[in-house]
């Protein structure tokens, strides 16, 4: 559990930010300079907040009433800076085992210097490093420091997008075997979805609202914050079976059921599904002849009204809620009621790896 | 800045760095008397003698050394009817006020079992005036070669001076003039003048001046007014009044 | 010594050692960029003359530059026999003799913060269309400046102690050449308690000036730091 | 016209790039350390190639045989570092004007310091700068010099969605309305696709491929370099008319008519639409009763064979050709086959703004 | 003067270089470090007594030595009775003379490179798990590096030229105390061409000696250069 609640002024700009999460990823979420480095910053002790109380886990890092405050050195912390930071003076070798918490010779430095892609470069120094090199060090010297809280200030900015996967997916590994429990920092929603539970929502120094990446997604008061192309619902579903020769898996949940393209999980593990309102069709008679999968009756809810385009609709598929993107056009021309039957489709091949978590 | 010091000097006198001290008293009572301003650069003789060789505009130069008098006598750079042997100092041997030494200066003279660890403070023999007649005299008494490893060579007099006023050397050989002013020393002995070249300081005007005002005051420096002062500070004045032109 | 002749050892101290300064920086930010930038042959030779001043006795450097700017020397005789100008027993000779004295430790303290500026900065300023002198003016001084304002401290403190020199060259005379270490050392040359109260208490009048010195740098650099 | 052909080796890495595009916006695209930032230093004038060439528009910026080099200030470029580089010293104001180009009171500035939400700053230092916060004076500063070419290295990194919506907007009117060239680095295919006509892909110093993003998107050879995620189609249609009510417009192509979300062009204007495939989807019926607007008749083609759950299917819709991506699944339960008679049904609310570009 | 004399004369002024460098170094990286990072009461009055050596003629600097670690002085005596060292009329004390003298030199340097290190990376080295010792040890040094390369080159090249300090303290005692620049001093002092030789031979020792310091730290620089 980490309790954070703080207070600070930076010239013009005050920061008073306060919440607590259990989860193992915890994403800070929020437009260009409304205070997520600082809060990292005030984790990782490089900065000293005028008062508050930082605590993971029941150890206090601060707590300026008390006139407590751990050394950043005492944190146990793991931090990849949002501008790289790399030592200049050490080659990246040195730079990545800065922290002599793990040999060069350890199958998991090797693994991780492999995944990053630093094999070729472990000789140079910073300044002969590409961007994108340079952010890679910075978080393998960061991981490598075997930390005990993961702080992640945009990590993935410049990297292409089979490294981002990659990382991501070493990230994901992180969290489930290791346990580390991690906050980050990221403009990308998508980045946030796929690998946080909790989320901390800033403006202007304050928090706007924090809980589960999901709830606040499905918030409409908070979509222009959190980008409305991208407003979804999330199923918690089992796995019911796999056909391999299609290589998809057909997954149970109390509305129904789901084919998704193929996920390594046995039949009986649970997993949290991310339905994308944008990716959900309505039709009152369920279609024949069509390549769309997943057919699931359900029954209107609730229009969202609004003006423009587009419309989201909120259906109840057995237990489940998902949300419907139409036109108002269609809306219109579909005569849609809250109230009445209808289908939802879902395309399966819209359900990729980045809407499947493991629950 | 002051009237006085903004009106330009009548007279500029380039003159050794150990005489300051006297010649400035001297300085206050020609000025008194003749109304004329008078400066003085004190320096190292040799620096002086350098410079006036690269045009400096002194009038008049006051050495404490014979051999860079002679230099610029060579060289024409000073009016050689004005040159004066003005002044005449002793050489001493001191020791610091609170020291048990007593030692007489004699042939086959031992300083180096009164020097113990310690060593004689001198200025340096190899260029120093006070220096060279300290190695002639020690030589007189055929003492030089047992000291001569033992010794402080000091950047000048005042700075040997100090060495023993400090304690950090047992004994050292000054002018008396230096010794008379530093109260943490005492003369244990006076060097006989036989024992060394005559400590005279040579002063003239320069062949460059144009100051009407530097024979006079040339003059002035063996005055009786002036031998008053140079005899309190412990010199002793050696030629008459020369006579005007 | 009298409160004028204290004044006047003080002011003409203050416009010897600003003059210095003022006289050698130019020329020492430009050798100092050379000197972080470029590589040439004979570029240690080159580096060693600009330390000179450090390396040798400064005796040496005021009879060396006696015998250069002298009025007879090479290029004293020129500057008098075409400009009229005399530098010699002067207290513009006396600045001469300070700033080439601190110059080394300008030169050094203004190369070594050249040689911390990110030369990608200057190529931004490039490509926004500055002239390789704009980037000079707008963004490599103005980043040096913390090199520039310690290199004008040491010059300046050199400039406030400096003896050797400037004795040598411009001689020690009182109100034309007499600064403050000079009148020091006149004191220390005097046996006895009073020319020592004296020359003690002209120290402590140059350590009052340094402390001003410093002071004024210490507000410069803080008011145009660049490094948090 | 861009011509672009030089050699350089740094240490290990030798980068051989050529192209020449006349694109109004050219992407770089590649992985971290493929040589993107190297080609915009060797145009930008900041380092100098072992050999080649470079010209704009006919003025040679370099040619190492004629041993002519353009100094970079003379070169009229406009370069967003991938670092920012903003001048320690100056505050952003004085940062923003480095160039004397443009005046703080022209409208122009003005406007582009609104846009960028730099108004509340002018007057801070950089280090009192957040990592967004930075980048946005980066490319203001950029913007504001006024240049005859632009080089954009990732200049939207660490940008929220909202911003980097709004500075793309910018990027496309400067594109458009002032004409300025521009060659752009970007990780994100979404942005190579919005903005860029034309595509460079470099990989290890090398230009992999280079032609219109459409084509080279299209490319399934290339599909590990652009992700395959993204394949999809693009359609020239030209505005029927708008349907000012439901805020939609009606375009006609001579394969059938689109509804999308209201797009601000006048009838008779030619757009192109981006088709994503993973957004089609496929009946053998024309479907009733159903929220998907646009319902294309169409001949299947060819079935891309390929492992896996998913297939792309190519389609011919009048003279268009379109893509659809369907499980194989579907495509058994379906029986396709090629030359059939098919219908592809494409959600309006899947063509945003980022899938409509100006022709 | 033979070669023998030569050889003496250049060895003990290495000796005396060398050893005021790494004298001076640690104290020196101490408070250069304490300048460049902390603000407390009294800062520029402590920074003052760190560049009083430059700003006081370099002979009443060998008087204070004198007075201080002389054989009667507060702290020449403890050493003396205590730990049976004496450094007065020692080649050591002429190092400490050279080393006081090089001192404000060699902080002003090292704390310029200090203040141009990004504080950022020193945050970084920290939450690796660094302690602030270690933080000092394998971060600030290194990329204080220039300044101290810088420090010492000119600390050294200093201690070549060290004279009145060196003089007034330690003496000028052939073989113990007599440095390079003592030498040189002597040469000056007398009158006549075949002395004046001498003393333009002696600087040309001089030089080259510095030459080579300069070379050697160019090469360090070189090798260690953290700025592209
Ligand atoms: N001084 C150098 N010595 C050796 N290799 C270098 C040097 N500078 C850059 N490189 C290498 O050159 C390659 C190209 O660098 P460049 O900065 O152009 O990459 P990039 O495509 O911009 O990558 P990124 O997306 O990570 O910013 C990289 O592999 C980098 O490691
Ligand atoms: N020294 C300072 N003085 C005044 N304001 C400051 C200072 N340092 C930071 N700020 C302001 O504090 C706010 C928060 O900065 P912070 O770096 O935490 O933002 P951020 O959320 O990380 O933004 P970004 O996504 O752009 O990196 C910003 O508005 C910034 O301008
Ligand atoms: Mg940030
Ligand atoms: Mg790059």
């Amino acid at each position: 559990m980490l309790e954070v609640a703080i207070q600070h002024r930076l010239g013009a700009f005050a920061l008073d930010a306060t919440f607590v999460t259990t989860a193992r990823i915890t994403a800070l979420f929020g437009r260009s300079g409304c205070g997520k480095t600082s809060i990292l910053n005030a984790i990782a002790g490089v900065s000293r907040p005028q008062s508050g109380r930082i605590a993971l886990n029941g150890r206090v890092f601060l707590d300026v009433a008390q006139n407590v405050c751990l050394s950043p050195n005492v944190r146990d912390i793991g931090y990849v800076f949002q501008q790289g930071l790399l030592f200049p003076h050490l080659n990246v070798a040195d730079n990545l085992f800065f922290s002599k918490r793990l040999s060069e010779d350890t199958p998991q430095a090797r693994r991780l210097i492999e995944l990053l892609g630093l094999g070729a470069l472990l000789k140079r120094r910073p300044r002969d490093l590409s961007g994108g090199e340079t952010q890679r060090v910075a978080i393998g010297r960061a991981l490598l420091s075997n930390p005990s809280l993961l702080l992640l200030d945009e990590p993935l900015a410049s990297l292409d997008a089979q490294r981002k996967h990659e990382v991501l997916t070493h990230i994901e590994q992180l969290r489930d075997e290791v346990g580390i429990p991690i906050v980050m920092v990221s403009h990308s929603i998508d980045e946030v979805i796929r690998l946080a539970e909790h989320m901390v929502l800033l403006e202007d120094g304050r928090v706007k609202a924090a809980g589960a990446v999901d709830e606040l997604l499905a918030r409409l008061d908070l979509a222009p914050a959190t980008g409305r192309h991208e407003a979804g619902a999330v199923i918690d579903a089992e796995v019911a079976s796999h056909d391999v020769e299609h290589a998809v898996t057909l997954l149970r949940f109390d509305g129904g059921e789901l084919t998704i393209p193929r996920v390594v999980a046995s039949p009986g593990h649970r997993l949290r599904v991310r339905l994308r309102a944008r990716d959900v069709s309505l039709a009152l008679q369920r279609p024949v002849d069509i390549s769309i999968n997943n057919i699931l009756e359900g029954t209107l809810l609730e229009i969202r009204d609004e003006v423009g385009a587009i419309v989201d609709v909120s259906l109840r598929v057995g237990e489940a809620r998902i949300l419907a993107r139409v036109t108002r056009l269609s809306l219109g021309r579909l005569r849609l009621q809250p109230g009445q039957r209808v289908y939802a489709l879902v395309k399966a091949v819209s359900i990729d790896r980045h809407s499947v978590g493991y629950a | 800045l002051s009237v006085a010091s903004a009106q330009a000097a009548d007279v500029t006198v380039f003159a050794a760095a150990s005489l300051k001290e006297s010649l400035d008293a001297v300085v206050r009572e020609f000025e008194r008397q003749s109304s004329s301003k008078v400066v003085v650069s004190y320096a190292a003789s040799s620096a002086l003698a350098r410079q006036i060789e690269n045009g400096a505009p002194a009038d008049v130069f006051f050495s404490a050394d014979l051999e860079w008098m002679d230099y610029l006598t060579s060289k024409r750079l000073i009016v050689a009817s004005t040159r004066t042997s003005l002044l005449r100092n002793e050489l001493v041997l001191i020791a610091p006020t609170d020291s048990k030494l007593t030692i007489r200066i004699e042939p086959n003279l031992d300083l180096r079992s009164a020097l113990g660890e310690g060593r004689l403070a001198i200025a340096n023999p190899d260029m120093v005036p006070a220096g060279k007649y300290g190695k002639a005299a020690l030589t007189h008494y055929n003492a030089w070669s047992a000291v001569e490893q033992r010794l402080a060579r000091a950047e000048n007099v005042r700075a040997a001076l100090l060495l023993v006023a400090l304690g950090e050397a047992p004994l050292g050989i000054v002018y008396r003039t230096d010794a008379l002013a530093e109260p943490r020393v005492r003369v244990v002995a006076s060097f006989p003048p036989v024992s060394h070249p005559d400590i005279v300081y040579p002063a003239a005007v320069t062949s460059a001046s144009r100051s009407t005002r530097a024979k006079p005051f040339l003059d002035f420096l063996s005055t009786p007014a002036a031998a008053m002062i140079w005899t309190r500070y412990g010199f002793r004045v050696l030629a008459a009044p020369a006579s005007p032109r | 010594m009298d409160n004028d002749a204290l004044l006047q050892i003080v002011g003409l101290s203050m416009k010897v050692a600003f003059c210095s300064v003022l006289l050698s920086l130019p020329l020492a930010m430009i050798i100092a960029y050379v000197l972080a930038r470029y590589d040439f042959p004979g570029k240690t030779i080159f580096d060693a003359i600009v330390h000179l001043p450090l390396v040798l006795p400064p005796v040496v450097i005021g009879f060396a530059l006696l015998l250069t700017l002298g009025r007879n020397g090479p290029i004293g005789s020129l500057l008098h026999d075409w400009f009229g100008i005399v530098v010699a027993f002067k207290w513009t000779g006396a600045a001469i003799a300070s700033a080439i004295m601190g110059f080394p430790l300008m030169v050094r303290a203004i190369r070594l913060s050249v040689m911390a500026i990110d030369r990608r900065i200057e190529h931004a300023a490039r490509t926004l269309g500055a002239s390789p002198l704009r980037v000079l003016v707008s963004v490599v001084l103005p980043l040096a400046l913390p090199g520039i304002i310690t290199g004008s401290v040491l010059s300046f403190a050199r400039s406030l102690g400096e003896f050797g020199a400037t004795i040598t060259f411009v001689s020690n005379i009182p109100g034309q050449t007499q600064t403050l270490p000079l009148a020091i050392y006149t004191a220390t040359q005097v046996p006895g308690d009073e020319a020592q109260i004296q020359a003690i208490w002209l120290s402590l009048v140059a350590v009052a000036l340094s402390v001003a010195a410093l002071a004024a740098s210490e507000w410069l650099s803080r008011r145009y730091n660049t490094n948090a």
